[in-house]
């Protein structure tokens, strides 16, 4: 196992948009990288890259010394030792759910004791022991997942990528399965990258986040560093449920913005003329605080989440800020806010 | 209704035909449909078997066929005047069908050929040996009768076929296989209808044809009415064109050999009184015919 | 106001009525008719002596290992094919493709000629080399494997028309899925190309072994000089010696051979039983592999076995079409192209004869796509059991030598008709309603395998839309399966357009149809002429897919075979 | 529109274990119901068998006065006026992204216009405008759940049933597209069933969540109920992301517990001999506040997600709970706990 290098990474699919453009991202030996952004912003299209089925247009992609694709050559896919969970699943319909687990071990020729004590550790692993002799067709949108997922844990890749591996499941088995690749990682010590629209994922699990949008790769960083300092408008509203707020500019070292910095620049542009300098401050909802002296903000909308209610709120100029409430409150209200801390983006 | 004509001829032979009748008869119509003898027989079989056969008249090769259908009551007894230009052994006592002409089956040879064959017996020679081909009866009209023809020689007899398996000829197809067998060089030998290698000779193919000495087979080409016809009348007409001068001038320029007496040989042909035509009852012959297919299945080892 | 149905499933009440009476009045019908007729002679013990003649037996070994052996070698080109230019970076591919299709279209008995003058004594490649054997010398295709190698090449285009159907239906994320998985190419064609379009290879395997069953023309021209028999040619000789019993001979042997194609449907059945093929989400997306080295070798393999298959067979006809008799050596003296002009200008029935099987192999194509549309739809929705029985009575139609065929329905049909008092017998419709029996399976077998791998939410989707039956059918279904709908109509057209013995006893005078006119041709020594209205054919043919070119692009994807 | 009705309900596709048994409930006209459970217990299924394409076993469906389906007869699909996305999104591959998404309205016929001007209209509330002449197979696989949200949407259809509709949505993108369905409940007053793993998805849209387990329905109640008043240990520890105790019987008529009661309850139990009755608490990490003076609990797990940690606590007698920090702390940390409420299950 080695440092996975993406250099200077583009695909054109020869729509007129490039799908990925000029993505540099190194990920280190035994790292999980989280690789999140919108719809279609082209993450699919790095993994395949990755994987060797996709040449790229520019660019290259080494392990370690080696070198996987560039603009000569291109190792082919079955050379590369890398297991994936396609986010169509792509399971064999032909074979039954313990074959198609099988099947990359099969290929590698092991003894038949070994293969079947593997295959059975794996489907335990996602629970589908008892679903062994099943066809994928027979069988519901999740455990068909999981029967892809089995199959991608079930050999020492050195690589492994992920595309959406948990997005039809429910809690419980999502949380499940969250501990199998983190114990899976820890074992085996394969680099994974990990696509994902479920942020709180990436945040458990990655040793490195990386946000992309519209075929660009915006930052790279591990979790806590990327939720507490995002860089730009799209990784800040991407990252955290946070609100965005254009307020009047202001010189300072610090990015980290207090309530008395806040309440300032809140209070100096009531009506923004837009001939000033403004910036982007990042409020994340929980540093939204209700009650307490602070400014006015009306309840434009109320959600409830179970754990307790998503309110979006209006200050005086109109724009929006999320904020959290344990106690149910209607569209319409005006509540006291103060806010804690926001990061200038 | 047309009159309608199943015959084996070539299909410009048929066209020519029916051409020269509707031509002497304006006012009857003809059609005509023209498969291999077996072909032909099976859809008119079938046809009699569903109760409605289409036909009125059929010309085909041989009288073998005709014989079986005259004893299953298939065929209308027509005495026509013309009848009386023919040999007797030409026509059915009866009336129920009439030979046309005569179509010989000798010996054809490539140029290229060691040998020049003269007879039967030179077929059976080592000179041969692996060279011969020859239409299997169980396939063709003519190679059946000329089977039971040369069955009936004394001196050849069945001992001959299995003198000629024995030099490994093989009988297999029809004439035209064998045709092609021996104008291609694949085999130098071919026993086959006359005016094949005449014609295929006279367009510049590397073939001769001889008349072998000990004489030739032949079938005749007889022409019955279906007795199921609705036509008779008409059909009749038919029966006597063909049998006519006239109609006899049209085959042989055609480059067959007329039936009636008194007519000359196409171009390419010995003198009518030279040519040996062994002779053959077709009565008998069909007797024979379930047996002798087996006698020479089991000597060719075919079913 | 509301419809109700028992099933939950919406086929239209009329749909499996209709596909039973289409198939009883097709297919069991004439077959039950020359069964009554061979009765008598079944019941009279005739039957019994038949069964026990070796010779009987022999043949049917003999039917069985050709067609046996030349289906495996028509798997092996049609597949090698299929894969090729579906799923290979090969060059060319449009060409390839189209040139592909055109062996179904030489007649088998002139194939099988081209091939023995090819290898014969008075061979010109193997003169010009020296290679000649001796005149005389024992022909290598007059035997078991050399008729089960030219029901190879001619009817591996119908295996690669059935498999690439299939092929352009394979996941692409499957495949790749076994490239990660380690698996070398071929084991990837091994684990999962091969076994996903198992239906495909399976239905044209049947077609090519079924084709192999009922071959007259090469047998006769290929086995009858070694003495071999095969169940067709016992049938034909059983013909030319018209006895008594006949009709029960036919009834039998064809018994026999439907025995043989029933026995094959159920092997066909077994091996696609307990799988799945139907691929789960969205297809549509083609796999390809890039051969690298292996490119240029494998290029050369596909135009070399293309050379063998059609254009030294089709050099061999138009030079014998070019000389006046059989056996002259082709030169610039010898040449002319008064065939030619016979052949077009003077014989009218030539010109009938164009006309007539344009119009038939046209009407049995579109006939037959929507019947077996039909079909297939009902034998894939409905009961399995009913369903193989079903196709048991379609596919043995097929199986028959066209003689049988022929025969069975002049038994039916040369009366007038019961009850509408029309009697079709004599006309051009007899021949298409023997066409729409012969061809039935044909037709249907892509079909019914296209469908069998449709998942079925698609089709899920479009009710839920609210299209009706007929909407889903044009709008969804045919679509999707229109790389095997067009392969299965060009089958029926192609080989309808040279079909031979199932006219030849049908047909009279003015609906004689080209394979009758170049058998007759033939068969009256003028091979000159037979030769030159075969590349006639060759050249309409030719024409007829290239103005299928012209509307390619109005067609649904994937209808025309040589588009990619 | 009017009530639809499933009348016990089951299904059983030969398996041996039915995939739906029994399952009643009626969804009032222009109700919203989200259904939730664990994967493979048949959510799927009554899907299905709403929109006609599985026969049930047993049981009935109706539409207000009409019987789409019992024992006798079944309304085929394509009568019930219903739309669906399906899991797998089963978009038509020979057809462009405007064909999938107009071909409900060409079947039912309308003029030129409207239809161009629908297709165009769907097709802007996914975002995909610019995509409407590609093939599906080019696009990304949010992009496609996209299209097959279009599709469904584009009519006016009776019953909408949604199958993890928003699975492989980035979070902007799904709040987008609840917002999207929010409206469209509004506006068409179309019966929904909405399936779906993610809870908070559930509580946000729903007017009631329906919670099934093994092809049982265990629950159906509006969000705000069901969060507060689960029954049954399933549905308790698949709603919110509760720890369920084992804690000392105790007669009360009051299922909310306070701090007072389970102080003692705990302080009761310190080893659980057995034999003694046990009930089952559920104690939601909100409810669970570190500091103050309480009980002692060790830090088994830490998970960052972003807004906060989410801790895994064990407490004296090895129980586990679950609780928030703002701040980090690490595996093997003490802390003190008070638990403010519990529910008793
Ligand atoms: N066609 C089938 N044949 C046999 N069993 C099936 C079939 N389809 C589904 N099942 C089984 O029925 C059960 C319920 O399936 P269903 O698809 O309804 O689950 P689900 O709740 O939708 O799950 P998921 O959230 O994973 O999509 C599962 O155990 C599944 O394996
Ligand atoms: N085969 C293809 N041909 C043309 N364009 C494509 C193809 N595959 C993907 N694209 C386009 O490339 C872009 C990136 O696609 P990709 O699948 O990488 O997105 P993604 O980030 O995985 O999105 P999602 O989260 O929706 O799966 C999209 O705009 C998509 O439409
Ligand atoms: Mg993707
Ligand atoms: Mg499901």
């Amino acid at each position: 196992m080695a440092k996975l290098i993406l250099h200077k990474l583009s695909k054109d699919y020869g729509t007129g948009r490039p799908a990925v453009s000029d993505v540099s991202l190194t990920i280190r030996e035994g790292g999980f990288l989280a690789l999140l952004g919108p719809s279609g912003c082209g993450k699919t299209t790095v993994l395949r890259m990755v994987a060797g089925f996709e040449t790229p247009s520019d660019g290259s992609i080494l392990l370690g010394e080696r070198v996987l694709a560039d603009a000569e050559r291109v190792v082919p896919p079955e050379r590369r030792n890398m297991a994936m969970v396609f986010q169509s699943y792509a399971l064999w319909p032909h074979m039954s759910v313990a074959d198609n687990v099988g099947y990359p071990l099969k290929v590698r020729g092991i003894t038949v004791e070994r293969y079947r004590e593997k295959v059975v550790e794996a489907l335990k692993a996602v629970r589908l022991e008892s679903y062994a002799e099943r066809r994928p067709a027979d069988l519901s949108g999740g455990q068909r997942q999981r029967v892809a997922l089995a199959r991608c844990l079930v050999t020492s890749p050195d690589v492994v990528l992920l595309d959406e591996p948990l997005a039809n499941l429910d809690r419980h088995l999502r949380q499940e399965m969250e501990e199998t690749f983190r114990e899976f990682h820890q074992r085996s010590g394969a680099t994974m990258i990990y696509v994902t629209h479920d942020q709180a994922e990436a945040m458990a699990l990655a040793t490195d986040v990386a946000v992309m949008s519209e075929g660009r790769l915006l930052q790279v960083a591990p979790p806590a560093e990327i939720y507490a300092r995002p860089e730009g408008r799209l990784v800040g509203g991407l990252i955290g449920q946070g609100a965005i707020l254009s307020l009047p500019a202001k010189e300072s070292p610090d990015r980290v913005l207090g309530w008395d910095d806040l309440r300032a620049m809140l209070a100096g542009s009531p009506t923004p003329s837009g001939a000033e300098p403004r910036m982007d401050v990042l409020v994340r909802p929980q540093d939204v605080v209700l009650g307490g002296e602070g400014i006015a903000a009306k309840v434009e909308g109320v959600l409830y989440e179970g754990e307790r209610y998503a309110l979006r709120l209006a200050i005086a100029d109109g724009q929006i800020l999320r904020a959290y409430s344990r106690a149910p409150c209607s569209p319409g209200d005006t509540l006291s806010i103060t806010i804690t801390a926001g990061w200038r983006l | 209704a047309n009159l309608v004509l199943y015959t084996s001829q070539p299909n410009e032979d048929a066209q020519a035909t029916v051409d020269g009748f509707m031509a002497a008869n304006p006012d009857i119509k003809v059609d005509w449909v023209r498969d291999g003898t077996p072909k032909i027989m099976a859809k008119l079989m079938a046809e009699i078997e569903a109760g409605n056969p289409a036909a009125d008249l059929l010309l085909i090769a041989d009288t073998v066929t005709l014989q079986r259908m005259k004893e299953a009551g298939q065929l209308m007894a027509y005495r026509s005047p013309e009848a009386a230009n023919y040999d007797a052994s030409l026509y059915d006592a009866d009336g129920a069908y009439y030979s046309t002409k005569l179509i010989t089956t000798g010996i054809m040879y490539n140029t290229a050929a060691a040998m020049k064959p003269t007879s039967w017996a030179d077929l059976a020679k080592p000179e041969a040996k692996g060279l011969v081909a020859m239409p299997s009866p169980l396939t063709s009209g003519a190679a059946l009768i000329h089977a039971q023809t040369l069955a009936g020689v004394p001196s050849l007899g069945w001992d001959y076929y299995k003198a000629l398996q024995a030099n490994g000829a093989v009988a297999a197809g029809g004439n035209g296989a064998v045709l092609k067998s021996v104008a291609s060089g694949e085999k130098a030998y071919g026993v086959v209808v006359d005016y094949m290698p005449i014609r295929e000779k006279a367009k510049g193919a590397p073939v001769e044809f001889v008349f072998p000495t000990e004489g030739v087979s032949a079938v005749t080409e007889p022409v019955a009415i279906l007795s199921t016809s609705k036509n008779a009348e008409a059909a009749k007409k038919f029966v006597d064109y063909v049998l006519s001068e006239k109609g006899q001038e049209g085959f042989l320029k055609l480059g067959y050999i007329p039936a009636r007496n008194g007519m000359p040989v196409p171009e390419g042909f010995p003198a009518r009184d030279t040519i040996k035509v062994l002779p053959i009852d077709a009565a008998a012959a069909l007797k024979a015919t379930e047996d002798d297919l087996k006698t020479f299945s089991g000597i060719f080892g075919t079913n | 106001m509301a419809y109700h149905s028992a099933k939950g499933n919406s086929q239209p009440r009329w749909l499996f009525p209709f596909i039973v009476v289409t198939v009883a009045c097709l297919c069991v019908l004439p077959l039950l008719r020359l069964l009554v007729a061979g009765f008598s002679s079944v019941l009279s013990g005739r039957a019994l002596a038949l069964l026990g003649e070796p010779a009987v037996w022999t043949a049917a070994y003999n039917t069985l290992t050709t067609s046996f052996l030349g289906m495996i070698v028509a798997v092996a080109i049609g597949g090698l094919f299929a894969l090729a230019l579906t799923l290979a970076d090969v060059r060319g591919k449009w060409v390839l493709s189209f040139l592909f299709m055109l062996p179904t279209m030489i007649p088998p008995q002139v194939q099988a000629l081209a091939w023995v003058g090819m290898s014969g004594p008075s061979s010109p490649l193997l003169k010009a080399l020296g290679l000649a054997p001796p005149i005389g010398s024992a022909q290598p295709l007059y035997s078991i494997g050399g008729i089960a190698l030219l029901y190879g090449v001619q009817h591996s285009p119908l295996v690669y028309l059935s498999l690439r159907a299939g092929l352009l239906s394979l996941p692409r994320d499957g495949i790749e899925a076994a490239k990660l998985a380690g698996a070398s190419p071929w084991r990837v064609l091994k684990d999962i190309i091969l076994p996903l379009s198992l239906p495909g290879i399976i239905a044209g395997a049947a077609i090519a072994f079924v084709s192999g069953v009922g071959n007259f023309g090469i047998p006769a021209i290929l086995g009858l000089p070694a003495q071999i028999y095969t169940l067709p040619t016992l049938i034909y000789s059983r013909l030319a010696s018209f006895g008594g019993g006949t009709f029960g001979d036919i009834a039998v042997l064809s018994a026999m051979i439907g025995v043989m194609a029933v026995a094959g449907l159920q092997i066909q059945e077994l091996a696609l039983r307990g799988r799945d093929y139907r691929v789960i989400g969205l297809s549509g997306a083609a796999a390809t592999f890039r051969l690298g080295r292996l490119r240029a070798p494998l290029e050369l393999l596909l135009w070399a076995l293309l050379f063998v298959m059609l254009i030294a067979p089709f050099v061999a006809l138009v030079s014998a079409s070019l000389v006046p008799a059989y056996g002259v050596v082709l030169s610039l003296k010898t040449a002319s192209f008064s065939a030619y002009e016979e052949v077009l200008f003077r014989q009218t029935a030539t010109r009938t004869a164009f006309g007539n099987s344009i119009f038939l192999a046209g009407t049995t194509a579109i006939g037959l796509l929507m019947i077996g549309v039909l079909t297939g739809y009902a034998l894939t929705r409905g009961s399995r059991r009913v369903a193989a029985w079903l196709s048991a009575m379609i596919e043995i139609p097929y199986a028959l030598p066209g003689i049988v065929i022929s025969v069975a329905f002049v038994l039916v049909f040369a009366a007038p008709i019961p009850l509408l008092g029309v009697t079709i017998y004599g006309t051009i419709w007899i021949i298409l309603v023997a066409y729409l029996s012969s061809f039935f399976a044909v037709g249907l077998k892509p079909i019914v395998s296209a469908l069998r791998q449709l998942d079925p939410a698609l089709e899920e989707a479009a009710r839920l839309s609210g299209a009706g039956f007929y909407r889903r059918l044009f709008d969804i279904i045919v679509p999707l399966i229109a790389p095997a709908a067009g392969a299965a109509m060009i089958l029926v057209f192609l080989i309808s357009c040279n079909e031979l013995t199932v006219s030849a006893l049908l047909w009279s005078a003015g609906t004689q149809t080209l394979g009758v006119a170049i058998y007759n041709l033939d068969d009256s020594g003028s091979y000159d002429l037979a030769s030159a209205l075969s590349v006639l054919v060759v050249v309409m043919v030719v024409v007829l897919m290239l103005l299928l070119e012209l509307m390619a692009a109005r067609l649904p994807k994937g209808v025309v075979p040589w588009r990619n």
